[in-house]
Protein backbone atom coordinates (compact mmCIF):
# COMPACT_ATOMS: atom_id res chain seq x y z
CA UNK A 1 0.00 0.00 0.00
CA UNK A 2 2.65 2.32 1.05
CA UNK A 3 4.79 1.47 -1.98
CA UNK A 4 1.44 2.39 -4.37
CA UNK A 5 0.92 6.02 -2.63
CA UNK A 6 4.31 6.87 -2.80
CA UNK A 7 4.67 6.17 -6.61
CA UNK A 8 1.66 7.85 -7.04
CA UNK A 9 3.51 11.29 -5.55
CA UNK A 10 5.97 10.57 -8.00
CA UNK A 11 3.83 10.39 -11.07
CA UNK A 12 2.26 13.92 -9.46
CA UNK A 13 5.47 15.23 -9.10
CA UNK A 14 6.33 13.78 -12.47
CA UNK A 15 3.47 15.70 -13.82
CA UNK A 16 4.00 19.52 -12.42
CA UNK A 17 7.11 20.04 -15.24
CA UNK A 18 4.58 19.21 -18.29
CA UNK A 19 2.05 21.85 -16.82
CA UNK A 20 4.53 24.46 -15.83
CA UNK A 21 6.38 24.05 -19.58
CA UNK A 22 3.25 24.19 -21.40
CA UNK A 23 2.65 27.69 -19.88
CA UNK A 24 6.40 28.68 -20.51
CA UNK A 25 5.75 27.24 -24.15
CA UNK A 26 2.88 29.70 -24.48
CA UNK A 27 4.51 32.92 -23.48
CA UNK A 28 7.67 32.04 -25.39
CA UNK A 29 6.40 30.24 -28.62
CA UNK A 30 6.37 32.67 -31.94
CA UNK A 31 3.23 31.83 -33.62
CA UNK A 32 -0.49 30.64 -32.79
CA UNK A 33 0.34 27.04 -34.30
CA UNK A 34 3.45 26.30 -32.25
CA UNK A 35 1.15 27.71 -29.28
CA UNK A 36 -1.10 25.43 -29.75
CA UNK A 37 1.40 22.48 -29.35
CA UNK A 38 2.74 23.82 -26.39
CA UNK A 39 -0.87 23.92 -25.01
CA UNK A 40 -2.62 20.58 -25.97
CA UNK A 41 0.33 18.25 -25.88
CA UNK A 42 2.39 19.21 -22.12
CA UNK A 43 -0.95 20.09 -20.73
CA UNK A 44 -2.51 16.44 -21.54
CA UNK A 45 0.49 14.46 -20.68
CA UNK A 46 0.86 16.64 -17.26
CA UNK A 47 -2.89 16.03 -16.66
CA UNK A 48 -2.26 12.23 -17.96
CA UNK A 49 0.84 12.28 -14.84
CA UNK A 50 -1.85 13.49 -12.42
CA UNK A 51 -4.67 11.72 -12.93
CA UNK A 52 -2.09 8.66 -12.86
CA UNK A 53 -1.06 9.33 -9.58
CA UNK A 54 -4.46 10.64 -7.79
CA UNK A 55 -5.38 7.29 -9.42
CA UNK A 56 -3.11 4.73 -7.50
CA UNK A 57 -3.37 6.73 -4.29
CA UNK A 58 -7.40 6.65 -4.59
CA UNK A 59 -9.13 3.79 -2.21
CA UNK A 60 -12.17 3.07 -4.33
CA UNK A 61 -12.62 1.82 -7.58
CA UNK A 62 -15.60 4.51 -8.07
CA UNK A 63 -12.62 7.50 -7.98
CA UNK A 64 -10.75 6.15 -10.19
CA UNK A 65 -12.98 5.69 -12.98
CA UNK A 66 -14.31 8.90 -12.50
CA UNK A 67 -10.34 10.34 -13.02
CA UNK A 68 -10.37 8.25 -16.34
CA UNK A 69 -13.56 10.01 -17.33
CA UNK A 70 -12.08 13.09 -16.70
CA UNK A 71 -9.14 12.43 -18.35
CA UNK A 72 -10.55 11.31 -21.39
CA UNK A 73 -12.89 14.07 -21.53
CA UNK A 74 -9.64 16.92 -21.42
CA UNK A 75 -8.29 14.98 -24.26
CA UNK A 76 -10.97 15.02 -26.41
CA UNK A 77 -11.74 18.76 -25.54
CA UNK A 78 -8.80 19.43 -26.14
CA UNK A 79 -7.56 17.78 -29.21
CA UNK A 80 -11.15 18.91 -31.05
CA UNK A 81 -10.55 22.52 -29.92
CA UNK A 82 -6.66 22.79 -30.82
CA UNK A 83 -8.02 21.44 -34.50
CA UNK A 84 -10.77 23.84 -34.84
CA UNK A 85 -8.14 26.55 -33.77
CA UNK A 86 -5.74 25.83 -35.85
CA UNK A 87 -8.20 24.60 -39.28
CA UNK A 88 -9.92 28.53 -38.82
CA UNK A 89 -6.39 29.85 -38.34
CA UNK A 90 -5.43 27.91 -41.61
CA UNK A 91 -8.74 29.37 -43.06
CA UNK A 92 -7.84 32.99 -42.49
CA UNK A 93 -4.47 32.78 -44.05
CA UNK A 94 -2.58 33.10 -41.48
CA UNK A 95 0.77 32.16 -42.14
CA UNK A 96 3.22 29.70 -39.86
CA UNK A 97 6.33 31.40 -38.50
CA UNK A 98 9.32 30.14 -40.07
CA UNK A 99 12.93 29.99 -38.90
CA UNK A 100 14.41 33.10 -40.89
CA UNK B 1 -6.06 15.72 4.37
CA UNK B 2 -2.27 15.86 3.03
CA UNK B 3 -0.01 19.09 2.95
CA UNK B 4 1.79 17.67 -0.25
CA UNK B 5 -0.99 17.45 -2.40
CA UNK B 6 -1.75 21.07 -1.35
CA UNK B 7 1.90 21.92 -2.45
CA UNK B 8 1.49 20.17 -5.67
CA UNK B 9 -1.89 22.93 -6.28
CA UNK B 10 0.16 25.61 -5.34
CA UNK B 11 2.95 25.31 -7.42
CA UNK B 12 0.33 24.96 -10.36
CA UNK B 13 -1.40 28.33 -9.35
CA UNK B 14 1.50 30.06 -11.09
CA UNK B 15 1.31 28.41 -14.11
CA UNK B 16 -2.47 30.11 -14.29
CA UNK B 17 -1.23 33.83 -13.02
CA UNK B 18 1.69 33.48 -15.86
CA UNK B 19 -0.69 32.95 -18.75
CA UNK B 20 -2.85 35.87 -17.99
CA UNK B 21 0.10 37.96 -20.24
CA UNK B 22 -0.31 36.26 -23.27
CA UNK B 23 -3.87 37.54 -22.80
CA UNK B 24 -3.11 40.68 -22.22
CA UNK B 25 -0.39 40.62 -24.95
CA UNK B 26 -1.39 38.30 -27.28
CA UNK B 27 -1.54 39.32 -31.00
CA UNK B 28 -4.46 37.49 -32.31
CA UNK B 29 -7.85 36.70 -31.09
CA UNK B 30 -6.91 33.00 -30.96
CA UNK B 31 -3.97 33.18 -28.59
CA UNK B 32 -5.99 35.02 -26.04
CA UNK B 33 -8.68 31.85 -26.29
CA UNK B 34 -5.89 29.16 -25.78
CA UNK B 35 -4.92 31.00 -22.79
CA UNK B 36 -8.68 30.67 -21.95
CA UNK B 37 -8.33 26.99 -22.89
CA UNK B 38 -5.19 26.80 -20.15
CA UNK B 39 -6.86 28.03 -17.24
CA UNK B 40 -9.49 25.52 -17.78
CA UNK B 41 -6.67 22.05 -18.13
CA UNK B 42 -4.62 23.96 -14.66
CA UNK B 43 -8.14 24.34 -13.17
CA UNK B 44 -9.14 21.19 -13.40
CA UNK B 45 -5.88 19.49 -12.71
CA UNK B 46 -5.54 22.12 -9.25
CA UNK B 47 -9.56 21.19 -8.55
CA UNK B 48 -8.24 17.04 -8.35
CA UNK B 49 -5.23 18.21 -6.37
CA UNK B 50 -7.28 20.20 -4.02
CA UNK B 51 -9.97 17.64 -3.65
CA UNK B 52 -7.62 15.22 -2.33
CA UNK B 53 -5.35 17.71 -0.23
CA UNK B 54 -8.73 19.18 1.46
CA UNK B 55 -9.91 15.82 1.77
CA UNK B 56 -13.58 16.60 -0.22
CA UNK B 57 -13.92 14.19 -2.55
CA UNK B 58 -16.99 16.39 -3.92
CA UNK B 59 -14.20 18.55 -6.52
CA UNK B 60 -14.06 15.58 -9.05
CA UNK B 61 -17.51 17.11 -9.66
CA UNK B 62 -16.30 20.42 -10.17
CA UNK B 63 -13.59 19.33 -12.35
CA UNK B 64 -16.00 17.68 -14.81
CA UNK B 65 -17.55 20.52 -14.66
CA UNK B 66 -14.74 22.50 -15.80
CA UNK B 67 -13.45 19.94 -18.13
CA UNK B 68 -16.84 19.90 -20.29
CA UNK B 69 -17.41 23.50 -20.65
CA UNK B 70 -13.77 25.22 -21.00
CA UNK B 71 -14.06 23.47 -24.79
CA UNK B 72 -17.46 25.26 -24.94
CA UNK B 73 -16.47 28.51 -24.84
CA UNK B 74 -13.62 27.72 -27.52
CA UNK B 75 -15.86 26.18 -29.74
CA UNK B 76 -18.59 28.97 -30.08
CA UNK B 77 -15.67 31.47 -30.10
CA UNK B 78 -14.15 29.24 -33.45
CA UNK B 79 -18.04 28.97 -35.11
CA UNK B 80 -19.34 32.25 -33.91
CA UNK B 81 -16.90 35.38 -33.23
CA UNK B 82 -13.60 34.42 -35.32
CA UNK B 83 -14.92 33.08 -38.30
CA UNK B 84 -17.04 35.92 -39.38
CA UNK B 85 -14.98 38.92 -38.04
CA UNK B 86 -11.87 40.05 -41.01
CA UNK B 87 -12.69 39.03 -44.40
CA UNK B 88 -15.07 41.65 -44.73
CA UNK B 89 -13.24 44.44 -43.00
CA UNK B 90 -9.95 44.84 -41.55
CA UNK B 91 -10.54 47.65 -39.27
CA UNK B 92 -12.12 45.11 -36.45
CA UNK B 93 -11.12 45.24 -33.36
CA UNK B 94 -11.01 40.96 -33.65
CA UNK B 95 -8.66 40.27 -35.88
CA UNK C 1 1.23 22.86 7.63
CA UNK C 2 -1.38 21.87 5.73
CA UNK C 3 -3.06 25.06 7.07
CA UNK C 4 0.05 27.33 6.16
CA UNK C 5 0.01 26.19 2.53
CA UNK C 6 -3.67 26.78 2.05
CA UNK C 7 -3.45 30.39 3.21
CA UNK C 8 -0.65 30.68 0.83
CA UNK C 9 -2.60 29.08 -2.01
CA UNK C 10 -5.64 31.86 -1.14
CA UNK C 11 -3.09 34.87 -0.89
CA UNK C 12 -1.89 34.36 -4.08
CA UNK C 13 -5.53 33.21 -5.70
CA UNK C 14 -7.07 36.59 -4.31
CA UNK C 15 -3.83 38.73 -5.63
CA UNK C 16 -4.17 36.95 -8.98
CA UNK C 17 -8.16 37.78 -9.08
CA UNK C 18 -7.74 40.72 -8.01
CA UNK C 19 -5.20 41.52 -11.22
CA UNK C 20 -7.13 39.73 -13.48
CA UNK C 21 -10.62 41.95 -12.35
CA UNK C 22 -8.26 45.59 -12.82
CA UNK C 23 -7.23 44.13 -16.24
CA UNK C 24 -11.16 43.22 -16.59
CA UNK C 25 -12.12 47.03 -16.05
CA UNK C 26 -9.91 48.51 -17.25
CA UNK C 27 -9.33 47.15 -20.77
CA UNK C 28 -10.65 49.25 -23.94
CA UNK C 29 -10.87 45.96 -26.30
CA UNK C 30 -14.00 44.29 -25.42
CA UNK C 31 -12.68 41.03 -26.88
CA UNK C 32 -10.20 40.83 -24.18
CA UNK C 33 -12.56 41.73 -21.44
CA UNK C 34 -14.25 38.65 -22.72
CA UNK C 35 -11.93 36.44 -22.18
CA UNK C 36 -10.59 37.82 -19.10
CA UNK C 37 -14.25 37.68 -17.81
CA UNK C 38 -14.17 34.22 -18.36
CA UNK C 39 -10.91 33.27 -17.23
CA UNK C 40 -12.04 35.26 -13.90
CA UNK C 41 -15.29 32.65 -13.96
CA UNK C 42 -12.82 29.75 -13.32
CA UNK C 43 -10.81 31.47 -10.98
CA UNK C 44 -13.86 32.70 -8.81
CA UNK C 45 -15.18 28.81 -8.96
CA UNK C 46 -11.47 27.99 -7.01
CA UNK C 47 -12.23 30.81 -4.54
CA UNK C 48 -15.24 29.47 -3.66
CA UNK C 49 -14.15 25.98 -3.61
CA UNK C 50 -11.44 27.55 -1.11
CA UNK C 51 -14.07 29.20 0.90
CA UNK C 52 -15.69 25.25 1.54
CA UNK C 53 -18.85 26.04 -1.03
CA UNK C 54 -18.33 23.47 -3.31
CA UNK C 55 -22.37 23.66 -4.41
CA UNK C 56 -21.55 27.51 -5.35
CA UNK C 57 -18.95 26.74 -7.35
CA UNK C 58 -20.52 24.26 -9.27
CA UNK C 59 -23.17 26.78 -10.10
CA UNK C 60 -20.09 29.28 -10.90
CA UNK C 61 -18.71 26.75 -13.08
CA UNK C 62 -21.41 26.64 -14.84
CA UNK C 63 -22.57 29.50 -15.40
CA UNK C 64 -19.90 31.81 -14.92
CA UNK C 65 -17.65 29.87 -17.41
CA UNK C 66 -19.40 27.74 -19.86
CA UNK C 67 -22.70 30.04 -20.16
CA UNK C 68 -22.19 33.45 -19.83
CA UNK C 69 -18.48 33.32 -22.12
CA UNK C 70 -20.10 31.56 -25.19
CA UNK C 71 -22.88 34.10 -24.83
CA UNK C 72 -20.55 36.93 -24.71
CA UNK C 73 -19.02 35.65 -27.23
CA UNK C 74 -22.07 34.97 -29.61
CA UNK C 75 -23.29 38.65 -28.25
CA UNK C 76 -20.29 40.18 -29.68
CA UNK C 77 -20.13 39.02 -33.11
CA UNK C 78 -23.86 40.06 -33.34
CA UNK C 79 -22.63 43.51 -31.98
CA UNK C 80 -19.81 43.69 -34.31
CA UNK C 81 -22.29 43.40 -37.69
CA UNK C 82 -24.67 45.69 -36.27
CA UNK C 83 -21.81 48.51 -36.15
CA UNK C 84 -20.61 47.50 -39.33
CA UNK C 85 -24.09 49.14 -40.58
CA UNK C 86 -25.37 45.48 -41.87
CA UNK C 87 -28.79 44.73 -41.41
CA UNK C 88 -29.78 42.64 -37.96
CA UNK C 89 -32.14 39.96 -38.49
CA UNK C 90 -33.93 40.62 -35.17
CA UNK C 91 -35.05 43.97 -36.23
CA UNK C 92 -38.70 43.73 -37.18
CA UNK C 93 -38.79 47.48 -38.64
CA UNK C 94 -36.08 46.32 -41.49
CA UNK C 95 -38.09 43.13 -42.00
CA UNK C 96 -39.47 42.50 -45.58
CA UNK C 97 -37.72 45.86 -46.53
CA UNK C 98 -35.22 46.94 -48.47
CA UNK C 99 -32.01 47.18 -46.58
CA UNK C 100 -30.82 50.24 -48.27
CA UNK C 101 -33.70 52.22 -48.18
CA UNK C 102 -34.80 51.49 -44.72
CA UNK C 103 -34.32 53.19 -41.61
CA UNK C 104 -30.71 53.67 -41.30
CA UNK C 105 -29.89 52.06 -37.66
CA UNK C 106 -27.52 54.17 -35.18
CA UNK D 1 -42.90 17.31 -43.37
CA UNK D 2 -41.20 14.24 -44.51
CA UNK D 3 -38.33 14.54 -42.19
CA UNK D 4 -40.28 15.60 -39.30
CA UNK D 5 -42.45 12.55 -39.31
CA UNK D 6 -39.09 10.13 -39.36
CA UNK D 7 -38.28 12.01 -36.90
CA UNK D 8 -41.21 10.51 -34.88
CA UNK D 9 -41.09 7.46 -36.07
CA UNK D 10 -37.52 6.95 -34.90
CA UNK D 11 -38.32 7.52 -31.55
CA UNK D 12 -40.44 4.37 -30.87
CA UNK D 13 -38.27 2.25 -29.05
CA UNK D 14 -39.58 -0.87 -30.93
CA UNK D 15 -36.30 -2.15 -32.47
CA UNK D 16 -33.32 -2.81 -30.35
CA UNK D 17 -30.61 -3.06 -32.37
CA UNK D 18 -27.15 -4.51 -31.07
CA UNK D 19 -26.15 -0.92 -31.93
CA UNK D 20 -28.88 0.67 -29.72
CA UNK D 21 -28.13 -1.74 -27.02
CA UNK D 22 -23.73 -1.54 -26.90
CA UNK D 23 -25.13 2.61 -26.66
CA UNK D 24 -26.76 2.24 -23.78
CA UNK D 25 -24.34 -0.15 -22.31
CA UNK D 26 -21.45 2.58 -22.28
CA UNK D 27 -24.27 5.48 -21.37
CA UNK D 28 -24.97 3.46 -18.05
CA UNK D 29 -21.48 2.83 -17.35
CA UNK D 30 -20.99 6.71 -18.00
CA UNK D 31 -23.60 6.96 -15.39
CA UNK D 32 -22.57 5.01 -12.94
CA UNK D 33 -19.17 6.37 -13.12
CA UNK D 34 -20.83 9.60 -12.35
CA UNK D 35 -22.96 9.10 -9.62
CA UNK D 36 -21.57 5.99 -7.85
CA UNK D 37 -23.52 3.65 -6.41
CA UNK D 38 -26.25 5.32 -5.28
CA UNK D 39 -29.69 3.47 -6.36
CA UNK D 40 -32.01 6.27 -6.57
CA UNK D 41 -30.30 8.49 -8.84
CA UNK D 42 -31.45 6.16 -11.76
CA UNK D 43 -34.79 7.51 -11.27
CA UNK D 44 -33.08 10.10 -13.31
CA UNK D 45 -30.53 7.84 -15.10
CA UNK D 46 -32.68 5.57 -16.94
CA UNK D 47 -34.47 7.82 -18.78
CA UNK D 48 -31.05 10.06 -19.47
CA UNK D 49 -29.62 6.78 -20.41
CA UNK D 50 -32.21 6.04 -22.84
CA UNK D 51 -32.37 9.39 -24.60
CA UNK D 52 -29.04 10.17 -25.02
CA UNK D 53 -28.45 6.55 -26.55
CA UNK D 54 -31.19 7.28 -28.94
CA UNK D 55 -30.06 10.82 -29.40
CA UNK D 56 -26.55 9.73 -30.07
CA UNK D 57 -27.64 6.97 -32.91
CA UNK D 58 -29.45 9.79 -34.78
CA UNK D 59 -27.08 12.42 -34.61
CA UNK D 60 -23.93 9.93 -35.61
CA UNK D 61 -25.38 7.48 -37.78
CA UNK D 62 -23.57 3.57 -37.16
CA UNK D 63 -20.84 3.48 -39.30
CA UNK D 64 -20.28 0.29 -41.27
CA UNK D 65 -17.32 -0.69 -39.46
CA UNK D 66 -17.09 -1.70 -36.11
CA UNK D 67 -14.39 -1.71 -33.02
CA UNK D 68 -11.65 -4.33 -32.60
CA UNK D 69 -11.00 -5.44 -29.31
CA UNK D 70 -7.00 -6.79 -30.01
CA UNK D 71 -6.65 -3.36 -31.86
CA UNK D 72 -7.91 -1.28 -29.12
CA UNK D 73 -5.52 -3.55 -26.55
CA UNK D 74 -2.36 -2.22 -28.90
CA UNK D 75 -3.81 1.18 -29.46
CA UNK D 76 -3.46 2.37 -26.17
CA UNK D 77 -0.26 1.43 -25.08
CA UNK D 78 1.11 3.11 -28.33
CA UNK D 79 -0.86 6.59 -28.12
CA UNK D 80 -0.05 6.58 -24.51
CA UNK D 81 4.06 6.26 -25.49
CA UNK D 82 3.53 8.42 -27.99
CA UNK D 83 1.98 11.30 -26.54
CA UNK D 84 4.25 11.21 -23.91
CA UNK D 85 7.16 11.67 -26.28
CA UNK D 86 5.33 14.32 -27.52
CA UNK D 87 4.95 16.14 -24.26
CA UNK D 88 8.62 15.48 -23.32
CA UNK D 89 9.57 16.95 -27.10
CA UNK D 90 7.39 20.15 -26.36
CA UNK D 91 8.96 20.50 -23.12
CA UNK D 92 12.24 20.39 -24.30
CA UNK D 93 11.84 22.90 -26.63
CA UNK D 94 10.10 25.06 -24.47
CA UNK D 95 12.52 24.99 -21.65
CA UNK D 96 15.63 25.02 -23.61
CA UNK D 97 17.46 28.17 -24.13
CA UNK D 98 18.13 28.28 -27.94
CA UNK D 99 15.36 27.84 -29.58
CA UNK D 100 14.74 24.95 -31.04
CA UNK D 101 11.94 25.56 -33.61
CA UNK D 102 11.74 24.99 -37.08
CA UNK D 103 8.47 24.37 -37.83
CA UNK D 104 6.88 24.20 -41.11
CA UNK D 105 3.85 22.59 -43.23
CA UNK D 106 3.25 18.93 -44.30
CA UNK D 107 0.65 17.63 -46.62
CA UNK D 108 -0.24 14.51 -46.17
CA UNK D 109 -2.20 11.69 -48.07
CA UNK D 110 -4.86 9.48 -45.86
CA UNK D 111 -6.34 6.19 -46.61
CA UNK D 112 -8.65 5.90 -44.05
CA UNK D 113 -12.19 5.44 -44.74
CA UNK D 114 -14.40 8.52 -44.55
CA UNK D 115 -16.18 9.49 -40.69
CA UNK D 116 -15.23 8.59 -37.47
CA UNK D 117 -12.53 6.63 -38.52
CA UNK D 118 -10.47 9.44 -40.38
CA UNK D 119 -11.92 12.04 -37.37
CA UNK D 120 -10.41 10.09 -34.82
CA UNK D 121 -6.96 9.97 -36.99
CA UNK D 122 -6.99 13.59 -37.48
CA UNK D 123 -7.62 14.37 -33.75
CA UNK D 124 -4.97 12.33 -32.74
CA UNK D 125 -2.31 13.59 -35.09
CA UNK D 126 -2.78 16.74 -32.31
CA UNK D 127 -1.16 14.65 -29.76
CA UNK D 128 1.36 12.91 -30.93
CA UNK D 129 5.28 14.64 -30.85
CA UNK D 130 5.80 17.66 -33.11
CA UNK D 131 2.89 17.24 -35.34
CA UNK D 132 -0.25 19.13 -35.54
CA UNK D 133 -3.73 18.44 -37.78
CA UNK D 134 -4.13 22.20 -39.10
CA UNK D 135 -6.53 21.33 -41.72
CA UNK D 136 -8.49 18.94 -43.71
CA UNK D 137 -9.76 18.28 -47.10
CA UNK D 138 -11.04 15.41 -48.46
CA UNK D 139 -8.58 13.16 -47.64
CA UNK D 140 -6.08 15.19 -47.51
CA UNK D 141 -4.81 16.76 -44.02
CA UNK D 142 -2.51 19.29 -43.60
CA UNK D 143 -0.05 19.05 -40.94
CA UNK D 144 1.60 21.49 -38.99
CA UNK D 145 4.90 20.07 -37.50
CA UNK D 146 7.23 21.85 -34.60
CA UNK D 147 10.69 20.95 -36.85
CA UNK D 148 10.94 19.86 -40.26
CA UNK D 149 13.96 17.57 -38.98
CA UNK D 150 11.55 14.84 -37.51
CA UNK D 151 10.87 11.93 -39.24
CA UNK D 152 6.89 13.00 -39.47
CA UNK D 153 5.90 10.83 -42.61
CA UNK D 154 6.62 7.05 -40.90
CA UNK D 155 5.45 8.34 -37.44
CA UNK D 156 2.35 9.11 -39.18
CA UNK D 157 2.23 6.46 -41.28
CA UNK D 158 2.60 4.37 -37.86
CA UNK D 159 -0.49 6.13 -36.73
CA UNK D 160 -2.09 5.39 -39.55
CA UNK D 161 -1.91 1.73 -39.26
CA UNK D 162 -2.80 1.51 -35.83
CA UNK D 163 -6.32 3.47 -36.56
CA UNK D 164 -6.70 0.87 -39.25
CA UNK D 165 -6.48 -1.96 -36.69
CA UNK D 166 -8.28 -0.41 -33.80
CA UNK D 167 -11.53 -0.45 -36.97
CA UNK D 168 -12.04 -4.22 -39.13
CA UNK D 169 -10.59 -2.98 -42.51
CA UNK D 170 -10.43 -5.31 -45.41
CA UNK D 171 -7.10 -6.79 -45.63
CA UNK D 172 -6.15 -5.47 -49.05
CA UNK D 173 -6.90 -1.81 -47.71
CA UNK D 174 -4.41 -2.88 -44.99
CA UNK D 175 -2.29 -3.39 -46.82
CA UNK D 176 -1.80 -0.27 -49.12
CA UNK D 177 -1.25 1.00 -45.94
Amino acid sequence: MEILYNSGTLLIILGLPFFLSGTVGLIRFPDIYTRLHALTKADNVGLGCIVCGLALQSASWAVTAKLLLIWLLVLIASSASCHLIARSAMQKNIQPWTRP
Amino acid sequence: MSWMHTVFALILLPAIATGMFRILKGPTAADRMMTAQLFGTCGVAILLLLGTGMGTPVLLDIALVFALLAALATMTFVRRTWQYSSKRNHGNPIQ
Amino acid sequence: MNYFILTLFDIILVLTMLWLAWYLLNTEDIFKAVVLFISFGLLMALAWVRMRAPDVALAEAALGAGLTGPLFLSALRRMNRTRKGERRLDSDENRGKDPKTGPKQE
Amino acid sequence: MIRDHRFVKDFTFVSFSPQFFFRILVFSTVWFVLTGSDISSWIVGVPAVLIASKLNLMLAPSSHYSISLSGALRFVPFFLNQSFRGGIDVMRRALSAKQLLNPGLVSYVTLLPEGSARIFFVNTISLLPGTLSAELHGNQVTIHTLDRGLPIWANIQNLEYHVAALIHISSDKKKSL
